[in-house]
């Protein structure tokens, strides 16, 4: 394996980690805080890319459509998630939640399917993102430089959200103790629909950040699903930096394994996920 | 745990067997002056684009048949199912079709683990069986019988057209593969090597690289493609990847730096539109918008006034499907397996696709194989075929002694 | 009550069409697959997304031992039955030492892992093709024998479970499902156990397969993957994973939406996906849990006329 | 000498919660562990029963240690606990409470085939006359008041025959005559079987009035051990509870 090689698997598999870094970021927002582990997040992501296909179609022609078009997702989903948050409000159990959330994955994918099934779309990069960079006659492409960029950009705006804001502090103290809070006067249903909101919107944007390096399609979400929470799991439910760096590893382990063994890629990330579970089974970062 | 008592388990039982009395008058026994034809496919999963737009074209086909009178008089009703991939629904649901509607054809579904399946029950329950779409070799060759039909091209046939559209290239020296991973993936390869190494034995074959269905990262495959340097990249990638591997290929400028040559069905195009790569060539089994007879051009109409959209290879063969029932039928002047298989032995058929000949002995069509410069087209929106030549796939084919032979292998 | 139900199951076959035995046979084998899950998720609390790899795993055994061994369907059964018994105990060692999201999603992993196995091994499995032309033996090739068979087959093995449940091992799967920490402190080796039940769910998973891959006379990758694993939780749920019989409600329930549902819309895992969301929101206890309130409830209004 | 449990700490990060505890404790000896909230009994019996592992210290029972083996392999070693807040099994019925402990301990758990509602009838019947619960055999545990599941938390201990009974205040959250009916057949137990027993108690009534010997903690050491009216005079058994005046 060549250095170039070497170089532009380690940025592919970063830049595919980061993806699902994006995703599990707002799973691990909501577990951490409702601790509801929400089955259907992939499916808001999947959500999130046609939304965002058809406002940027709609807005086409605009500088800044793209972009706009993210945002705009990311909201949309945000009400979606939401909406989902209230149904999910009633249950108690946490197999029941969870449960709740896998009959969600059907409705939603065939939802998508039935309204916008019928066919593969894309979107062109965003402009100024759509060339390569050569670094040393290594070619980058510019817009996966961009999604690791981004995902981080994400992760730190969360990370300051909850540890320098009020509504933070409010989130952070609702973690440990509900009652608390809801004696100083906060309503935690408007609280958790909140944080749901800004899980499912890290998920929509996701979604339609990671189109232009694909295609849109059902089945999307499908394909999300293992790999988003392995690694959740494996970073320890609720931990954001163990979802970093366990979103990292999921996406090298896979990069590299194409190399060595395509077909076999998916299992290896399989062999990573049950070794570490064997030696921490919460997870890298994961309170026991 | 007083809740597991017998009683109430005995109840449960009684209850259920209840509910399957309730079902019966779900039962609809086939009631005279229709012909019910069949229809099983992917509607569920990651093939859902193209099993729509099949189904979408054997609408249009059922139209046009009961627009023309029907078959031999009798007004034809159309029932599609979904198999969801899986070969358990898809049995199941070609068995409710056989026992339950009294379907007398059953155009399969997209995938080939779910057509075999199928093929079996149809070959039990003499029904006919005609693909909707080219699928894995096994199902003509070993597991072949009477009432499977190859209509459209088959996997070596397909392979062969490919062969020819790369051996066009007169400069090339080196090449390289590309196939997805699975037994579809692999037969392309096996299929095209063969012929092509006979008609260019001056290319050299660098390395073929096997990324696996529904990949999403090609990003090693377009670097270890670029440090190969060939002159020609042979691809069968299709749908998603397709459109996933060129967008990740176009900042590496790959399209630039090699001729490509990559399987062109309308899907994959459709979703690439603008973004289809300039100057490469294609093969694909039906190319609608470049086939210029005049069936196809009353095809596309109606297709496209029913459904608002252009028609894709699986709808033309789709409809083909449905339409050759019908010529067997009144060939026949019988719309049951074994009478219409008995006249459409060795037939003669016209087809979107042109005048096709079914083999005696293994009901293996010679459809062509299409190959051209695919290039944007402002009218259709995505890239088109300019123009498409057909390839006869015929001299391809096995011989009928090697299938036979094939079969009785598998039957051991 | 019992010469009834009997009754019925036996002379069912003479009264329904044949796709509809087709569809019972169907029923039948997704109960029992579904009752093999409940183990699991009822009974000890563990919910496994890979459930249907042991359902693959024992079809495909069953179909690889009579079309490359050449074996006896009858004498296909048993060992498919072990050689799965013994993979579910190298994956279920594993699993046994996590809980709750942790063991589903390793679950799904090892599922997946199986799957991949499956679909690339071409020279064995046949690769995404599959294996076809698995008959039944001609004892029970006839619609209404092979319904009987699997009658009985399903039956048995129900009752085997049932036993099991109320086993002194049953009341310790109770006992791990109420409270982990106190079963430990009356002696109970709680990851021990997790793995017994790991194993057990998976054999009786991998009869329901044997019995599948006859009657679907083919197997394919997708018998093992996530699709399929979704089935007996949604049975179960539905039906209800408190009582015994609830995943055999489930099952027809699903069955009946599957395919009828499926000849009306091809969005029939709409309906499902609300059905199932329903479900868990107003009746907790699924749809068996609430009869047998209601039955509970009559008695009881019974009893206080008296 | 049954148990002896010599120079056992534990400690979460800065806290010594139990800090180089040592005493012992004599076949039929009936001993209050007392000492005021946090003071560290309830960690200590975690540690004794294997939930919490040590950093230092053996515990030996029987003569053997038993130090960081896992909790069911020491409650096969026949010691049995009640803890403090009441853990059952709530979704069985009072009965197959007693059933399955019983079952654990004669090691018949990896039964497959017996039908278990037909099992050691007349052992769980005891047992539940032990502890006065036979008129609820058949409730649902969850569904039972505070007091009774206190009671069925005791006879779950009792189930495993053990020579050692280790109780986290079994009667907290029980009226003055339910506490001395339980406090009783604590005594009971105690005599009849001359089953050896260490209790946590705040109720000083209580322990007062049933226990032969006394050990109290504070701040994770034992600050006394002895009989009950040598601890009473005690200067740092006073300073403990009633703080430094006096």
């Amino acid at each position: 394996m060549t250095f170039v090689t070497f170089v532009n698997q380690f940025i592919s598999g970063a830049t595919y980690g980061l993806v699902l870094f994006m995703v599990a970021l707002g799973l691990a927002l909501i577990f951490g805080v409702m601790s509801i582990v929400n089955l259907a997040h992939p499916s808001l992501y999947m959500l999130g890319a046609f939304f965002g296909y058809f406002i940027w179609f709609s807005l086409k022609g605009y500088y800044l459509s793209f972009w706009l078009s993210v945002i705009l997702a990311g909201l949309a989903v945000a009400c979606a998630g939401i909406i989902l948050e209230f149904f999910l409000r009633p249950l108690r159990e946490h197999t029941e939640q969870i449960l709740f959330t896998y009959a969600f994955i059907y409705i939603i994918a065939d939802l998508v399917k039935m309204f916008w099934g019928g066919r593969y779309y894309t979107l062109p990069r965003p402009p100024g993102l759509d060339g390569s960079v050569t670094v040393g006659g290594i070619i980058l492409p510019t817009y996966n430089l961009f999604i690791i960029g981004v995902s981080l950009l994400m992760a730190a705006l969360l990370w300051l959200l909850l540890s320098k804001t009020k509504l933070g502090k409010i989130i952070r103290a609702a973690v440990f103790d509900r009652e608390m809070v809801a004696m100083l006067g906060i309503r935690l249903p408007w609280l958790f629909a909140l944080v749901f909101g800004i899980g499912a919107f890290v998920a929509g944007a996701a979604g339609l950040l990671a189109a232009p390096m694909g295609s849109i399609a059902v089945g999307m979400d499908a394909e999300m699903l293992v790999p988003v929470f392995v690694v959740c799991i494996i970073g320890g439910m609720g931990s954001f930096l163990g979802a970093l760096i366990a979103s990292l590893i999921i996406g090298e382990v896979y990069a590299f394994g194409i190399l060595v063994l395509p077909q076999m890629a998916m299992a290896f990330m399989f062999v990573v996920v049950v070794v570490i579970l064997i030696i921490r089974p919460q997870g890298i970062l994961g309170r026991s | 745990m007083e809740r597991y008592s017998k009683g109430k388990v005995l109840a449960c039982v009684v209850g259920i067997l209840a509910l399957c009395f309730i079902t019966l008058p779900f039962a609809s026994a086939a009631y005279a002056g229709t012909v019910k034809l069949g229809l099983i496919t992917d509607l569920t999963g990651a093939a859902f684009v193209t099993a729509r737009d099949s189904a979408d074209g054997a609408t249009v086909a059922v139209d046009r048949i009961n627009a023309e009178g029907g078959i031999l008089g009798n007004k034809v009703e159309l029932l599609v199912r979904d198999s969801a991939l899986k070969t358990d629904m898809g049995v199941s649901h070609a068995r409710e079709l056989i026992f339950d509607k009294k379907v007398k054809l059953i155009v399969g579904p997209i995938s080939s683990g779910v057509r075999l399946a199928i093929s079996d029950v149809c070959r039990v329950f003499k029904v006919v069986l005609i693909d909707g779409i080219g699928g894995s070799v096994s199902l003509h060759r070993e597991r072949g019988h009477d009432y499977f039909w190859q209509l459209s091209v088959p996997t070596s046939g397909e392979s062969y057209g490919a062969a020819v559209g790369c051996s066009i290239f007169k400069d090339v020296k080196t090449m390289v593969s590309i196939a997805p991973d699975y037994v579809w993936g692999r037969q392309e390869i096996e299929g095209f090597m063969a012929p092509f190494k006979e008609m260019r034995p001056d290319v050299k074959i660098l390395e073929n690289f096997w990324p696996k269905l529904g990949e999403k990262d090609y990003t090693p495959y377009i670097t270890a493609i670029l440090a190969k340097k060939p002159d020609l990249m042979y691809s069968v990638l299709y749908g998603g990847d397709w459109i996933n591997f060129v967008k990740q290929a176009k900042p590496y400028g790959l399209f630039e730096k090699m001729q490509v040559f990559c399987f062109a069905e309308a899907s994959s195009q459709i979703g690439l539109g603008k973004e289809a790569p300039e100057g490469t060539w294609g093969f694909g089994r039906a190319p609608a918008p470049s086939i210029r007879t005049p069936q196809m051009k009353s095809f596309i109409k109606a297709y496209k006034e029913k459904m608002g959209r252009w028609p894709s290879d699986a709808s033309v063969t789709t409809y083909d499907a449905f339409m050759v029932f019908k010529y067997g039928a009144e060939m026949a002047k019988s719309i049951d397996g074994p009478a219409w298989v008995k006249a459409m032995k060795g037939a003669t058929v016209e087809t979107l696709r042109g005048t096709l000949t079914f083999r005696e002995c293994d009901n293996l069509s010679n459809s062509p194989e299409y190959i051209g410069p695919l290039v944007y087209d402002e009218k259709h929106g995505f890239a088109i075929f300019k123009p498409a030549l057909a390839i006869d796939t015929g001299p391809i084919a096995l011989s009928c002694e090697e299938i036979m032979q094939l079969r009785k292998k598998a039957k051991k | 009550m019992l010469l009834a139900s009997v009754i019925v199951a036996v002379i069912i076959p003479h009264l329904l069409p044949r796709y509809y035995i087709h569809l019972l046979n169907l029923f039948l084998i997704g109960s029992l697959f579904a009752l093999s899950f409940n183990i699991l998720l009822g009974n000890t609390g563990l919910l496994s997304f890979g459930h249907a790899a042991y359902f693959g795993v024992g079809a495909y055994a069953a179909a690889l031992l009579m079309k490359k061994v050449g074996l006896h369907y009858f004498i296909a059964i048993p060992l498919s039955m072990a050689i799965t018994g013994v993979i579910a105990a190298i994956i279920g060692y594993f699993c046994s030492r996590v809980v709750a999201m942790s063991f589903a999603i390793l679950t799904l992993a090892f599922g997946e892992l199986l799957f991949v196995i499956a679909s690339k091994w071409y020279t064995f499995t046949g690769g995404d093709d599959g294996i076809q032309s698995v008959y039944p033996p001609d004892i029970i090739a006839s619609s209404a024998g092979f319904y009987y068979f699997t009658l009985i087959v399903v039956t048995l093995g129900s009752l085997a479970i049932w036993r099991i449940l109320n086993s002194p091992f049953g009341y310790t799967l109770q006992c791990i499902r109420n409270n982990r920490q106190r079963s430990e402190s009356i002696g109970i080796n709680v990851r021990r156990y997790q793995w017994m039940v790991f194993i057990v769910a998976g054999v009786f998973a991998a009869l329901a397969g044997c019995l599948f891959v006859t009657l679907n006379w083919s197997v394919a990758p997708p018998e093992i993957g996530f699709v399929k694993g979704g089935e007996p939780i949604v049975m179960t749920i539905v039906g209800g994973q408190y009582i015994f019989g609830g995943p055999i409600i489930g099952a027809a329930i699903f069955t009946f939406f599957q395919f009828f549902i499926g000849q009306i819309t091809i969005y029939w895992a709409l309906v499902i996906g609300i059905v199932l969301a329903l479900v868990i929101r107003f009746l907790p206890g699924g749809i068996g849990g609430f009869i047998q309130q209601r039955m509970a409830a009559s008695h009881q209004a019974q009893q206080s006329r008296v | 000498m049954i148990l002896q449990v010599d120079g056992l700490t534990k400690i979460f990060g800065a806290l010594r919660a139990v800090n180089n505890v040592s005493f012992g404790m004599d076949q039929g000896d009936l001993v209050a562990l007392i000492g005021p909230n946090g003071a560290g009994k309830s960690t200590l019996f975690n540690v004794i029963t294997g939930f919490l592992s040590p950093e230092a210290g053996k515990v030996i029972f029987n003569g053997e240690d038993i130090t960081k083996l896992p909790p069911h392999r020491i409650t096969h070693k026949r010691i049995g606990v009640a803890f403090q807040l009441t853990n059952i099994f709530p979704g069985l019925t009072v009965f197959q409470n007693i059933q399955v402990a019983l079952f654990a301990s004669r090691g018949k758990t990896k039964n497959m085939y017996s039908l278990a509602p037909k099992m050691m009838k007349e052992e769980t019947g005891e047992i539940l006359e032990a502890v006065g619960l036979s008129e609820m055999a058949h409730t649902l545990a969850d569904s039972m008041p505070q007091p009774d599941k206190k009671r069925l938390e005791l006879g779950i201990a009792l189930a495993g025959k053990p020579e050692l009974l280790l109780l986290d205040e079994p009667t907290s959250g029980q009226s003055a005559e339910e506490t001395f009916y339980t406090m009783e057949l604590v005594k009971k137990i105690n005599e009849e079987q001359g089953l050896t027993i260490l209790f946590i108690e705040h109720k000083m009534p209580v322990v007062f009035g049933i226990a032969r010997r006394i050990i109290v903690m504070h701040h994770g050491s034992v600050i006394a051990d002895a009989e009950p009216e040598s601890v009473r005079e005690k200067k740092e058994v006073q300073k403990a509870y009633l703080g430094e005046k006096v």
